[in-house]
């Protein structure tokens, strides 16, 4: 006991970190290297095509990236607790569906119906908490039959027929305008792209720095032993699905915008591109370990190479070929560097 | 001399329809000696990847584009912005709510599927019920093959009454169980109406598995299980657009614009009925597709 | 085995060990928490390849390059941490990879059922085969991985702390086995911190410290005293517990008529501040149920709680905590510790809105001082205390929870088998914190096996038998185990009186 | 221990069980209640709808079932080894592509056909087993790969158009054809339904008779303990995956029999459905536990519930939500009742 040398207290002293470096930090903290694959892919696609590396459609990739990033942040902070959330892509267009009703059909201002897709997200986000945490129905289920629900209820109240924005000026602004590019002409990233940013850089916050990041990682880690810690570990399981929840219903918010309309249908199959996009990243499905930067990696790599096989005009079947391979070889590269490292 | 190139972004890819009017820009690629693209996402709900779809086919700076939107207000900052790069855009398909396009290239579906109706009422004799398996309930293609038929049952022919409308999603197997579902709960049915390939093969295959007889059935499209039904009769008939005409319109049409050619506003590549008494003619089988 | 080395990210976990083993020998492998006791062995059964040192078994050079491998040099090992299939039956785990075939890999399930019946009739153990491992006390687990072991044959058996969960009698069983084998020619690695096992079993001893080979001694020749030297480097003094008349004092905690099925029946007792109040009991006689019901891990059918007089309804571990009482758990890995975590958030877990600033944010640096505070107390073993608890050694991994409840500052706290895997010189440790504790008038339950660990500690030995209470004994010298097992086997009157 | 001799000791004598009796015990060993959820379902549709119990509709149902149900017993043995399938749908319409290659393209004879499509199956079945064995990747990603590939190869190789059966007499009566109904008239069930519950019986045979079965479930309770019990556990979980894939092959005949065609865009979406009867039929997504009988009635439930609302002529909007809330009731009412028990 006594006989406990004094090297094993050299513990590097924190420094106060600039949330890009923390977030890099992260990144190698869980020596997530897919990062490498992207670049990769950026290049190679570069290299074959001329076309490629335009600032435009750099800025359709990130424009293309924004809504199944913010849906794939949703789902990893719920993967990160254990769970999968399947109800991302329909919660995201019922959110838009809400905000049309409240914006189009009731005329209000514009941002009460930007609260209203918010509100509405996060409260069906604790709807499938309370189903997983209360009722302990599992994830799958519980967020599959929301993701029937909400599929179904988008059609209801919109009598199945896309609710339109043209009554509300600004509101394609949310996601087609560019503040940035007001502010430099050479560089105009929509603010889609700026919301992903901001939306991934709070959860990155959150999930690093505050008790309910931690008991996101604790709940996937050992839920019984934060149980038995003394957590009341329901509550903070329905708040991080309602956080989930209320993310979604910023992603409906940029489609809603970009398409300027709230299209009913939309959703399905969404779920699926948003979880690869995080387990791409390096988050791992059995929970307790994952990074928001490794889910923002996971989104672009997918959207990179959508992109690019399309701009090299290969054949459309092909392309889901190359596209399933790419996916493969990615996570097998990341796997073999992690190794090794 | 530098290459003419098409890209066209349509509503779909893997249905055979889709892939007739592939076949059409094709053989317009060909004819003309440009180089044509055809992509388009899996559902006809996904507005937002048939953008993102747009905006990588103009990465490419084509010589025009062939667009057939899902939602036409969706893609109107793209088309903008292809306009004022100078790239004529021909719609096809369905048109664009704007004066953006250069042309469009269509079919009347909502005529069309009324003359489904009459047809459907011809042959039921006037009276009786029907039943509808559409294939998509939000799409524009659904919308107005479906109230096409609605509508004009209800106008012209107070006699029939139309059941149930339900949706297979064009996949043959879930179409089958719909329109089983139907015959069950509507023993007495007189007709039914699939609004497009995979719905009127899903009303064929439940009529074999559950032994329906005296069923009438109207179907949409061609291709081979629907033209092989129509000759031995269990289709009573069906409507047919041309879809490699469409297809083969839309180069054609883009390559014009692309030279500054003038074209007019709207170029209707019509539709037709055929049964099995008229399936053989030429005029008929050139419009169909296996 | 000599010069084996292996090394760990940021861990030099073995430098230069060197090991024998001779035919029907016992030989046990002592040390710290941490030396790299479970690490060495893992070496020799192929889990773990080393980084350098050679390997000789039976006079040959060989290099087991995976459990199978190890298997067929017919070297067995008995893991520190239970790796068992949960879903599956007891005779499931005993006979994986070698299962009774018939043809076309139909699996013979009656003799497998009968065989693992079998091995268990030889251990006397009395088991069910199609029991799911899963629903098994840890206990019962252990002696699940024992037998699996010993059906393996090997000439090389590795027990790695076999006994820290088993009870008296299971003990003296194991060490017949042991004995039958070692007449066989097995040669037997033993490794365990209870010091006094040791003599009963063990023909020479190795000690091993910060993953350095310390020296090997004759077991029969060598006081205990010396063995303990040679692995803390130091003496460990056994100080007698001093026994405060805490009688007078305010009655912190007190139970009433619990009873949850057949495991509890009718408990009653309370504890007052200041006081350690020990449980004793075999294996399955209801304390753990007990301890977990108090702390509503588990819903009770009837009974009252009163937490310093006033009933407390505790619906749940949350509602337990807030009215100060705290549950160190027996089964550290499943219920105490999130292992994929690091040692900073697994002590914090408990305590977390002790270090919440404003708008929810954590404040690390306020964590990482008391992290490296207990790391340096308990004299938690670890690089860093960012290092992921799961490559802690099983020692180290158990003060880490005991760190985490210290930090909450219960007032009055259960510790289940709190020294479980502990060594010998942080036991003493413990003890001493323990009292500590009692002194600044916490009430504290220990939950031990360990009869003398439980007559050391505690001012008053609750006995336990068949989810009953049989009785309640004052501690110090006035009581002998004899009083205490008496109390344990006290089987249900009704019952004994219909035998009689 | 020398002391273990070979005599048989006190066990109870296992009496030679018929498969039905197997069938209900692992049902009520693993507590499975989804059962009482089904008949609750078929009474309340038979109330409402005096059309819904004829024995046509029935049949309907279990033809409706077939192809999901084989689908879904794919999905569980893979999910019993703590892994996810997501190319079941997508590997069964590839199968049938092949088959259709070797029976229309080449003109081969029929049993060749059947063979091509099994064979196919459980090579790409062993291709993922493969990723996700030797290469570490992990499951979701192995399989949505592999889903996402076998999509792109099914139109390359049939090139986007159906192919048709039509010169393989007997081809539509695998599964439109009705054996039982030529002996007895009076239950026409269909040959699709009869492998459905030869499938069934031989997945459950497998699971709990044989080698390959235990080592599926021990892989999901414990990997780890498995290899450090010296099993070879890359190469059970390879023949796992391989036999699923056999499986997915057989799923593949069935459809393509039923649609006498090979419908090369069909499967995407049907994994989803798949792995939700599986988890309705109590099966737990972290591998493990889990029972074919389950998965049977969770197909079931999921085919009544479908049918009914169909029968019923619900809206399509509202059969969606009805849906989704039944499926989060059936379970929770499993839940429930299981506590309890
Ligand atoms: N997989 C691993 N990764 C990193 N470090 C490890 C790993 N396994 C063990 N260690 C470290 O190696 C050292 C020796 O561990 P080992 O488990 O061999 O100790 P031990 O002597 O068995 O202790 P105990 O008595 O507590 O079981 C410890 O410092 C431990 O933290
Ligand atoms: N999962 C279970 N299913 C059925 N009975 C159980 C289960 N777990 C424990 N028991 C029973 O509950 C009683 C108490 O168990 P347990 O062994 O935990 O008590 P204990 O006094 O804490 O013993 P230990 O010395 O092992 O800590 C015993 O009768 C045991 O057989
Ligand atoms: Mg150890
Ligand atoms: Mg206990």
């Amino acid at each position: 006991m006594s006989s406990v040398t004094p090297t094993i207290t050299t513990v590097t002293p924190t420094r106060p970190k600039s949330l890009l470096s923390r977030l890099i930090e992260m990144g190698t903290h869980q020596r997530l290297l897919a990062f490498a694959s992207l670049i990769v892919l950026l290049i190679g696609f570069s290299l074959v095509s001329p076309n490629f590396m335009q600032t435009s459609n750099m800025i359709a990739i990130l424009q293309a990236t924004s809504v199944n990033g913010v849906l794939a942040i949703a789902a990893t902070l719920v993967i990160i607790t254990g769970g999968i959330d399947l109800s991302v892509g329909t919660l995201m267009t019922f959110t838009a569906v809400m905000a049309g009703v409240v914006l189009t059909y009731a005329g209000m201002p514009l941002p009460l119906g930007v609260a209203a897709a918010i509100a509405t997200g996060a409260i069906c986000g604790l709807c499938s908490g309370t189903f997983v945490a209360k009722m302990k129905i599992p994830p799958f289920i519980a967020t599959l039959g929301m993701m029937l629900i909400l599929k179904g209820l988008s059609l209801v109240i919109s009598g199945t027929r896309p609710i339109y924005f043209n009554d509300t000026p600004g509101f394609d602004q949310i996601s087609r305008g560019s503040l940035i590019g007001e502010i430099i002409p050479a560089l105009p990233i929509p603010n889609g792209v700026l919301i992903l940013f901001l939306v991934a850089a709070a959860a990155s916050y959150i999930l690093g720095r505050t008790v309910l990041g931690r008991y996101a990682f604790a709940l996937g880690s050992n839920e019984e032993a934060v149980r038995l810690s003394g957590v009341n570990t329901d509550r903070w399981k329905m708040a991080i699905y309602a956080l989930a929840g209320g993310i979604c219903g910023i992603g409906g918010l940029l489609i809603a915008s970009r398409l300027n309309s709230a299209q009913p249908a939309l959703g399905l199959g969404y779920e699926l591109e948003a979880i690869a996009a995080v387990v791409i990243g390096g988050t791992s499905l059995s929970g307790g370990r994952g990074t928001i930067l490794g889910t923002l990696i996971g989104a672009l790599i997918m959207a990179v190479l959508t992109n690019g096989l399309r701009v090299l005009s290969v054949a459309q079947e092909w392309q889901t070929v190359v596209t399933g391979a790419i996916i493969i070889l990615a996570v097998y590269a990341d796997m073999m560097r992690r190794k090794k490292g | 001399q530098e290459e003419v190139y098409i890209p066209l972004v349509s509503k779909g890819f893997q249905h055979q329809f889709w892939q007739a009017v592939k076949a059409g820009a094709d053989q317009a690629a060909d004819e003309f000696g440009v180089r044509v693209t055809f992509e388009g996402p899996d559902s006809e709900t996904m507005v937002d990847r048939q953008i993102d779809m747009l905006a990588a086919a103009l990465a490419n700076k084509p010589s025009a584009i062939g667009f057939a939107a899902l939602d036409s207000q969706a893609a109107i900052p793209l088309l903008r912005k292809a306009h004022e790069s100078g790239i004529p855009v021909v719609a096809f398909d369905s048109g664009v709510d704007s004066d953006l396009p250069v042309t469009t290239a269509t079919t009347d579906n909502v005529a069309a599927a009324a003359l489904a109706a009459d047809k459907m009422a011809e042959h039921i004799g006037g009276a009786g019920t029907v039943a509808v398996v559409a294939h998509d309930q939000t799409s524009r293609t659904g919308i107005d093959r479906r109230d096409g038929f609605l509508n004009r049952m209800a106008a012209a022919h107070p006699g029939i009454e139309v059941v149930s409308v339900q949706y297979g999603q064009g996949d043959q197997l879930q179409s089958t169980e719909v329109a089983k579902a139907i015959l069950t709960a509507n023993p007495g049915l007189a007709g039914m109406f699939g609004t497009n390939e995979g719905s009127a093969i899903g009303i064929v295959n439940a009529v074999r598995e559950m032994n329906a007889t005296n069923l009438v059935i109207i179907g949409y499209d061609s291709g081979k299980a629907q033209t092989d039904a129509v000759r031995q009769g269990v289709i009573a008939g069906a409507i047919t657009q041309n879809p490699v005409g469409i297809g083969y319109e839309t180069v054609k049409a883009a390559v014009m614009a692309h030279r500054g050619e003038a074209l007019p506003n709207v170029i209707d590549t019509g539709f037709y009925y055929y049964d099995a008494s008229n399936i053989d003619e030429a005029k008929i089988a050139a419009v169909l597709y296996d | 085995m000599k010069g084996i080395e292996k090394r760990f990210p940021g861990v030099h976990a073995l430098k230069g060990v060197q090991f024998d083993l001779a035919e029907g020998e016992v030989h046990a492998l002592m040390g710290e928490n941490g030396a790299g006791k479970s690490t060495l062995m893992k070496v020799l059964s192929g889990i773990y390849k080393r980084d350098g040192g050679d390997l000789w078994i039976g006079g040959e050079l060989a290099d087991p390059a995976g459990p199978r491998e190890a298997q067929n040099l017919g070297i067995g090992i008995i893991h520190q941490e239970l790796s068992l299939m949960n879903d599956l039956t007891v005779a499931q785990n005993v006979f994986i990879g070698r299962e009774p075939r018939g043809a076309f890999g139909r699996l013979d399930e009656r003799a497998l059922n009968s065989q693992t019946a079998e091995i268990f009739a030889a251990m006397n153990l009395k088991l069910d085969p199609k029991a799911v491992v899963g629903n098994l006390t840890i206990a019962k687990q252990q002696m699940i991985e024992i037998a699996k072991a010993l059906s393996y044959r090997s000439r090389v058996l590795i027990m790695d702390e076999p006994t820290a969960a088993l009870n008296d009698a299971e003990i003296a069983e194991l060490f017949a086995i042991i004995r039958q084998l070692q007449t066989e020619g097995v040669g037997i690695v033993y490794i365990s911190h209870k010091m006094d096992e040791i003599k009963r079993i063990a023909d020479r001893v190795t000690v091993m410290r910060d993953g350095e080979y310390v020296g090997t001694v004759q077991a029969a020749d060598t006081p205990l005293s010396r063995i303990i030297s040679m692995m803390v480097g130091r003496e460990v003094l056994e100080k007698p517990l001093k026994v405060p008349d805490t009688s007078g004092c305010e009655v912190a905690l007190e139970v009433r008529q619990l009873n949850r099925g057949r495991d509890i029946r009718d408990v009653s007792f309370s504890v007052r501040k200041g006081e350690i109040l020990g449980f004793a009991g075999l294996m399955g006689a209801g304390r753990t149920e007990v301890a977990r019901a108090i702390f509503g891990a588990d819903p009770l059918d009837s009974g009252e709680v009163r937490v310093h007089g006033k009933v407390c309804r505790i619906r749940s571990p949350h509602d337990a905590v807030l009215a100060g009482i705290g549950y160190l758990s027996e089964d550290r890995k499943h219920f105490g510790l999130a292992t994929g975590m690091d040692v900073r958030a697994n002590i914090a877990m408990a305590s977390l809105n002790a270090f919440v600033s404003t708008a929810g944010v954590l404040n690390e640096k306020a964590m990482e001082k008391v992290a490296l505070g207990y790391i340096s107390q308990l004299g938690i073993r670890t690089p860093s205390d960012r290092q992921e608890v799961r490559f802690l050694s099983g020692g180290n991994q158990q003060k880490v929870v005991i760190a985490k409840w210290l930090l909450r500052d219960c007032d009055i706290l259960i510790f289940d088998e709190p020294t479980r895997g502990i060594d010998i010189g942080a036991k003493s440790e413990i003890y001493k914190l323990l009292e500590d504790l009692a002194g600044q008038g916490r009430a504290i339950i220990v939950i031990s096996s360990e009869l003398p660990e439980v007559m050391r500690l505690s001012h008053r030995i609750a006995v336990m038998c068949e989810g009953r209470l049989t009785g309640i004994l004052p501690g110090g010298a006035g009581t002998s185990q004899e009083d205490i097992m008496q109390l344990a086997t006290q089987r249900d009157a009704a019952v004994s009186q219909a035998g009689e």
